[in-house]
């Protein structure tokens, strides 16, 4: 256990409550900011990792965008305030749900864990700078990067078609 | 020289053709009918004076088909010199002929154009030295029957009379198709020598050459075919003339002539034959003496005398060869081409083609009473015109063919003939009474036409009785049978002059449903179509008494036996004076001595047509149940198919409107199986 | 120094939950929570992986990078839709039963004389203006 | 190169059809020229035996490979010449309902396009390819142009069933060829023909045969799988129509020849019987089927149904003469059927619809253009010697009397005997359709007359009455055409 490992650990064991927080607790607007806590935390992993971009585009966009993204869908779809009785489903698919993200986790910790193995690594002289990173992507990822910017695009006309154009057809029938 | 050959099928077939799609105006389609049946007749006289005396005439080359040789080729003998010329010969008095029996109908460009056409389909049968030609000319005729037959087809009773002369034949043309297979197929080519000269075989030959007879039997008439023949008495009497005198029922013994060297050899194709023939023969001569009506006695009478050359063809010698048949082909087709001819003239005449209006008129002109008598005279077999010789040189050969060891066939035919014979001067008797020997009528009635506008029940006559038949049609539409309705001599422009002394004005509240064309040349003239009427009559009356001058060109188609000659001279005569008799020395219908009942069985030709009728519905039915079965069984499947395919989607679209998370669950569980699959097997 | 097997073991739990929440959850959006956890799961196991000495092409941040932009047009998408389900049936409960023909004539059953094969179907979808 | 470009000008100028604004009236000249360049070209191809062949799809060893044979030419020529017909005969027309005028006269040249691709082709994946180019082109004939006085679900239920029908066929085909060409190891026709099946084991034959014969039966149609084609052509507009009889027909029966009894003889001489016993079944009936139709359209396609299988059963006979009567009897319907559609198709546009049993004004006084072609192709369909069909039908009898040694000959005479039978009841209804349309039984003097035929339709028509007589008189022109190259495919499979 070095220091990283230590920090590594608080870190994620607040990660991994605050995620179970977000998926468990009864108060819908709760539910976001415990992602909200979830996703911030591990933008902290992503820097324990080393990674400091990805840790501050995690915190920009996810944080910044998505979960405020998330909030607004919750007061557009009128999201009551307070403990739902309801909010979750019926007892019997819950266990389901617990063993199928049981059977997750061990899926993926038994598919990885013996890869990783044992394996550390020193991240005090980091192995990809952000310079490192930002020639990557302009240079070798640029093609798929270009597309990614039309994904967005299309996502952003689809997201609009979605809710304009289908509506409009149906207040015009 | 070969081309005379080919211009002999060629020009009639380019003016029928020609008449059919070009000549809309009457003038034209006159010239070009007349012209082409003159010029037909001249090269077929060349043709007969000089003949080639060879098989390979090429047509249109021969055709590529590997294994199958097949040269379409045309032959030039003495055989089909002599018929060529009579066909033509007949085919031109018939034209001439039609230029005044249609004078006043709009359709007869089309009309001539179709005789054209029918006088090329048989000269090509007569000139084919290839069985696939023979095929062609013989379709050809059946095809352009039905066009003639149905000519008039305003009436029910002439398109119903075309339908069966059509559907008859062409039935007992699958025989006739089947046998020429057969026959082509043993010697690996359509070739008429080739076919005649293949050796082995024999079980296949027999089967070709029954399946041949069968064949003949539908456009010859032979029972169990020949009530189309009676009906098809619907059409204008040119048609009636140009298929009983030369051309479609003769074809049929003139195919078996050709034939006849394997025939010759194949004794049970000849007793099929000659018991067909002999059936026919006597019946139809029986039937003939109760008929009301002129042009169906005379229907019956031609089933009868082409029953007779099939005989010969069935019951001669093999030395005899194929002169007494096609003998009587020649000697029938002048006398039964001037019968009808003249009976077409009569019936102008009396308004209607039953014998009772015609009492008496026979006497309305000379040539006209000559020409009948000649006609009936030479039918009945009196010596010495043509027919008495053909006749008895058809009897003396089936004598010497029993004589020969032909044994029952020829037995059967020679007892068949002598009863022929009989009959038929009975029944000619019988009509000529009736004919000559009504009260005289100066003129006929200024309203006559009027009385008789329904031809087949004129008022007050028991004789005209003819049963009304069903129709074989798909439709099932019921109709009735009745007889043509000859052309009225009451437009009041043009009274025939030989007829009318002192005209007076017809009614005009009665003219012709056709209106008089607008043509006016000089073809118009009265005078002239009267002119080529009689002689018309005239003609065919010279070949009647001396066609046998004509037939001494031809090898063994004259050869009379004294005895036979005696026989039947004394069975006409004794058949004659009965007649005479018992039509009280023709002071009434000796056909009237016969039991109401057993006359009007008669004049419905014994329900032959009721027969055929049964046979049309029980078809229909049949389609009827083909297209029930194809609707709604056969259809089912694909119905089932695409009915079954849209459950299974409706299906598939219930399930997936099925709870959201459910499907959500399946998916993950799916998932995670997949990932353990992957996970657990990929080690 | 860090040992990989603590993210990694992170990231499985974070599935686990993510897929928890999927399931579990009635409310759409809160569905979608669950998604973005697997999400995120997938990016701490792309970062880990790119950590090591070994990876190459700066591959691991990038893709994260891009997977990060996805999620973006994903959520905005789903979001969009979810959106139109609410204003369509009223709720996003994704464990009630839809009710497909409710505001959406299009897709209705067909009239029941309509005796024609499946492609009659897709043909009537062609020929609409 | 030149049979590539004939390929390609209906092709692109199909797609410029397509594409052109429906306002556009240039698409009069543009399917006009197209038509004729095509029939201009596919004619120098045919008398030049023009060829081209390279490599397309390297990666499966398909080659572009196009060239016309004895087998092919009368078919690329009536296919070209037809379409050219049609063309004449839709701009002559009223607008056509549906749709554009220039989306049919794409949808026409789209058809022909890959009607000429698989009479072109000599590689069994390139001609499946141009096989399947037709079907949504045709697709949208009957079901955008279909008849509309009828309601859009049976225009549907004709348009699904067409598809639904020969998709599947397709299907089968594709199967059966890649099986083929799985064991033989090449797609080319040539090298496939050359092979005769040798190497195969007669079960996999046999498969094949089957496969191939099944898939292409249903295009032909062979009997049980004609159910399609009497719904197809009764509501295809007349374009479709001719197009379906004339030339859709004729690539199963060409694909029959040219895939099955080439590749796999043997399997299809053990299948002959098969063959033989449903071309006889579908003559008679067909025949019987038209004696009672009332519809016109629909009974001229059940007619079809009976004339194919004169075709099909001289294919059952193996024999030389069988194949030059089924080559000849392929063209004589594609040729007469023709002629029907385009007369009964004009009097349908006038009529409203082609129920026989409405009383109408009988033609033969008041339309006499009309009549007159409807007589000759009427008599053409009963197989009237002097007419082009007589000698289709009358050779593969003589064929099927006598076939190539081996197969079943007693059960081949039946079968003769059963399809002279056919013949007579061709006679029955081809004289009932001119009884009550032409001669006027049951027909009604006061109804509205038909405009008679004029310009460019009248045109079209005679020159079809013209093909009619012309080969009927002379069928050599044709079956030399086809001589060599029959007896070399024969000859392939013999040696």
């Amino acid at each position: 256990m070095t220091t990283r490992d230590i920090v590594f650990v608080v870190v994620g064991v607040i990660t991994a409550l605050s995620g179970l927080l977000a998926v468990s607790t009864r108060h819908v607007v709760h539910a976001a900011l415990w992602l909200l806590v979830c996703l911030g935390s591990l933008a902290g992993c992503y820097i324990v990792l080393g990674q400091e971009l990805v840790g501050i585009v995690q915190l920009l966009v996810y944080v910044g965008a998505i979960v405020v993204l998330v909030l607004f869908a919750l007061m557009l779809t009128r999201a009551p305030i307070g403990p739902q009785p309801d909010i979750d489903a019926p007892v019997w698919q819950r266990v389901v749900a617990a063993l199928l993200g049981a059977a997750t986790t061990a899926l993926v910790a038994a598919a990885t864990l013996p890869v990783i193995g044992q394996q550390s690594v020193d991240l005090d002289t980091p192995v990809v700078t952000t310079q490192q990173i930002a020639s990557a992507i302009f240079g070798t990822w640029v093609w798929p990067f270009e597309l990614l910017s039309v994904l967005l695009l299309v996502a952003l006309v689809g997201a609009f078609a979605v809710s304009r154009v289908v509506l409009a057809r149906r207040s015009r029938s | 020289m070969t081309w005379v050959v080919r211009l002999v099928v060629l020009v009639p077939a380019l003016a029928g053709l020609a008449g059919l799609l070009l000549a809309r105006s009457r003038p034209a389609a006159q010239r070009i009918a007349v012209g082409a049946a003159v010029a037909t007749t001249v090269l077929a006289l060349i043709q007969w004076v000089a003949p080639l005396g060879t098989g390979d005439i090429d047509t249109f080359g021969a055709l590529p088909l590997g294994d199958l040789s097949a040269p379409l080729h045309l032959l030039s003998d003495e055989l089909s010199g002599l018929i060529g010329f009579v066909v033509a010969f007949v085919v031109l008095t018939i034209q001439a002929y039609t230029v005044w029996y249609l004078r006043e109908d709009a359709r007869y460009p089309q009309f001539a154009a179709g005789v054209s056409l029918f006088a090329a389909g048989m000269l090509l049968l007569v000139q084919s030295a290839d069985l696939v030609l023979t095929l062609v000319g013989w379709e050809i005729m059946g095809w352009c029957s039905w066009l003639l037959i149905g000519h008039d087809s305003e009436r029910a009773a002439a398109r119903r009379a075309a339908y069966k002369a059509f559907m008859v034949t062409r039935i007992a043309d699958i025989a006739m198709v089947v046998g020429l297979i057969t026959l082509s197929v043993r010697a690996r080519s359509t070739d008429l020598f080739a076919v005649l000269t293949e050796p082995g075989r024999t079980g296949l030959l027999t089967f070709g050459l029954v399946c041949v007879v069968f064949g003949i039997a539908g456009k010859s008439g032979l029972v169990p075919f020949h009530d189309w023949l009676p009906d098809a008495m619907e059409g204008p009497t040119p048609v009636s003339a140009l298929i009983h005198a030369a051309t479609m029922v003769a074809a049929g013994s003139y195919v078996i002539a050709r034939l006849f060297s394997l025939y010759a050899g194949n004794d049970a194709a000849r007793t099929v034959l000659a018991v067909l023939a002999a059936i026919t023969m006597v019946y139809a001569a029986a039937l003939a003496f109760a008929q009301s009506d002129l042009k169906r006695l005379l229907a019956y009478s031609t089933l009868s005398q082409v029953a007779i050359m099939l005989s010969a063809l069935a019951a001669a010698p093999a030395a005899f060869g194929v002169g007494p048949g096609m003998g009587h082909l020649v000697g029938h087709a002048f006398f039964k081409a001037l019968l009808f001819l003249g009976g077409g003239w009569l019936a102008v005449i009396a308004g209607s083609t039953a014998l009772a209006p015609m009492a008496g008129h026979v006497r309305s002109g000379v040539v006209l009473r000559w020409g009948m008598a000649i006609g009936f005279a030479a039918l009945a077999g009196v010596p010495p015109l043509v027919g008495f010789f053909t006749k008895d040189t058809v009897i003396d050969a089936a004598l010497e063919g029993a004589a020969d060891g032909a044994g029952f066939r020829a037995w059967v035919v020679v007892v068949a003939l002598f009863a022929t014979v009989l009959l038929t001067a009975a029944y000619c008797t019988r009509a000529w009474l009736v004919l000559a020997n009504g009260p005289q009528p100066a003129r006929r009635p200024a309203n006559g036409a009027l009385e008789v506008e329904r031809v087949g029940a004129p008022a007050g006559s028991v004789t005209n009785s003819r049963l009304a038949g069903v129709a074989w049609s798909p439709d099932g539409a019921v109709v009735a049978a009745g007889t043509e309705r000859p052309p009225e001599q009451t437009s009041a422009g043009e009274p025939d002059p030989e007829l009318v002394d002192e005209t007076p004005p017809a009614p005009s509240e009665h003219r012709p449903s056709v209106q008089v064309a607008p043509w006016r040349g000089w073809w118009s003239d009265t005078e002239l179509l009267a002119l080529l009427r009689t002689a018309s009559v005239a003609a065919l009356a010279a070949g009647s008494v001396l066609g046998t001058l004509l037939l001494l060109t031809l090898p063994g188609s004259i050869h009379v036996g004294w005895l036979s000659a005696v026989v039947s001279v004394l069975l006409i005569a004794g058949a004659a004076w009965a007649v005479w008799v018992v039509a009280r020395r023709g002071q009434r219908d000796a056909a009237d001595v016969l039991p109401q009942p057993v006359r009007a069985a008669a004049v419905a030709g014994l329900g032959a047509d009721t027969a055929y009728a049964a046979f049309g519905r029980a078809v229909v039915a049949t389609a009827r149940l083909v297209v029930f079965l194809d609707r709604d069984v056969l259809d089912a499947y694909p119905r089932a198919f695409a009915a079954t395919t849209r459950a299974v989607g409706r299906a598939g679209q219930r399930t997936h409107r099925a709870v959201p998370s459910l499907g959500l669950i399946g998916v993950v569980a799916g998932v995670v199986v997949v990932a353990v699959l992957g996970v657990t097997v990929w080690r | 120094m860090i040992h990989l097997q603590w993210p990694v073991m992170l990231a499985a739990v974070l599935a686990g939950l993510g897929v928890y929440g999927v399931i579990a959850r009635r409310n759409a959006v809160l569905v979608l929570i669950g998604v973005e956890l697997i999400l995120n799961a997938a990016n701490l196991l792309l970062v880990t992986a790119g950590s090591r000495p070994d990876a190459p092409l700066a591959a691991g941040s990038v893709v994260t990078l891009f997977v990060v932009t996805i999620a973006a047009a994903e959520i905005s998408i789903a979001l969009a839709v979810i959106l139109v389900m609410f204003r369509r049936f009223g709720h996003i409960d994704l464990t009630a039963v839809p009710d497909l023909t409710k505001g959406a004539p299009e897709h209705t059953e067909r009239d029941p004389t309509d005796r024609t094969d499946p492609a009659a179907l897709a043909a009537e979808e062609v020929s609409e203006p | 190169m030149a049979v590539t470009i004939l390929v390609l000008v209906p092709l692109v100028a199909a797609i410029l059809l397509l594409a052109m604004p429906p306002v556009s009236g240039a698409d009069r000249a543009v399917a006009l020229v197209a038509s004729v360049a095509t029939a201009g070209l596919a004619v120098v191809v045919s008398a030049l035996r023009l060829e081209v062949d390279v490599m397309w799809i390297r990666a499966l060893g398909i080659r572009w490979h196009l060239a016309p044979d004895g087998i092919s030419i009368a078919l690329i020529l009536l296919t070209v010449l037809l379409t050219v017909g049609i063309v004449l005969h839709t701009l002559h027309g009223p607008p056509p309902e549906g749709g554009t005028r220039s989306t049919l006269l794409g949808c026409v040249l789209l058809v022909e396009a890959g009607a000429l691709g698989t009479f072109l082709a000599r590689d069994a994946l390139l001609f499946f390819v141009a096989f399947e180019v037709v079907l949504v082109p045709m697709w949208v004939l009957i079901r955008r142009f279909g008849d509309h006085h009828r309601t859009d679900a049976v225009r549907a239920d004709a348009a699904g069933r067409f598809i639904f029908f020969t998709v599947l066929g397709s299907t089968l085909m594709l199967v059966g060829i890649l099986f083929l060409v799985y064991h033989q190891g090449s797609s080319d026709l040539g090298v496939l023909a050359a092979a005769h099946g040798s190497g195969m084991p007669h079960g996999v034959q046999l498969a094949v045969a089957a496969l191939l014969l099944a898939g292409l039966g249903i295009k032909v149609p062979i009997w049980p799988l004609h159910t399609w084609l009497p719904a197809a052509h009764t509501i295809a507009p007349t374009a479709g129509s001719v197009l379906l009889a004339a030339v859709l027909l004729k690539m199963g029966t060409y694909g029959i020849v040219r895939l099955a009894v080439a590749t796999v003889p043997d399997g299809v001489a053990t299948l002959s019987p098969v063959l033989a016993v449903l071309g006889v079944v579908g003559i008679v009936w067909g025949g019987l089927a038209c004696l009672v139709e009332r519809d016109l359209k629909r009974l001229v396609a059940y007619s079809s149904v009976a004339h194919m299988g004169f075709v099909v059963l001289a294919l059952a006979s193996g024999s030389h003469t069988g194949l030059q009567a089924a080559l000849f009897g392929n063209i004589a319907h594609g040729v007469v059927a023709s002629l029907l559609f385009f007369v009964v198709g004009d009097l349908k546009e006038q009529w409203g619809s082609a129920d026989l049993a409405v009383a109408r004004v009988a033609l033969r006084d008041t339309a006499p253009r009309f009549g007159l072609p409807l007589v000759f192709g009427f008599a053409a369909a009963l197989g009237l010697p002097g007419l082009v069909s007589f000698w289709g039908e009358f050779l593969a009898l003589y064929a099927a009397w006598f076939p190539a040694p081996g197969r079943p000959v007693a059960l081949l005479r039946v079968c003769v005997v059963l399809g002279a039978v056919g013949l007579a009841i061709a006679a029955g209804y081809a004289v009932r359709v001119i009884r009550i349309v032409w001669a006027g039984e049951g027909s009604d003097p006061a109804a509205s007359p038909v405009r008679d035929l004029r310009g460019a339709r009248r045109a079209v028509v005679v020159a079809l009455v013209g093909a009619t007589v012309v080969l009927g008189v002379g069928p050599q022109l044709l079956l030399h055409l086809s001589n060599a190259d029959a007896a070399g495919l024969l000859e392939a499979v013999r040696r």
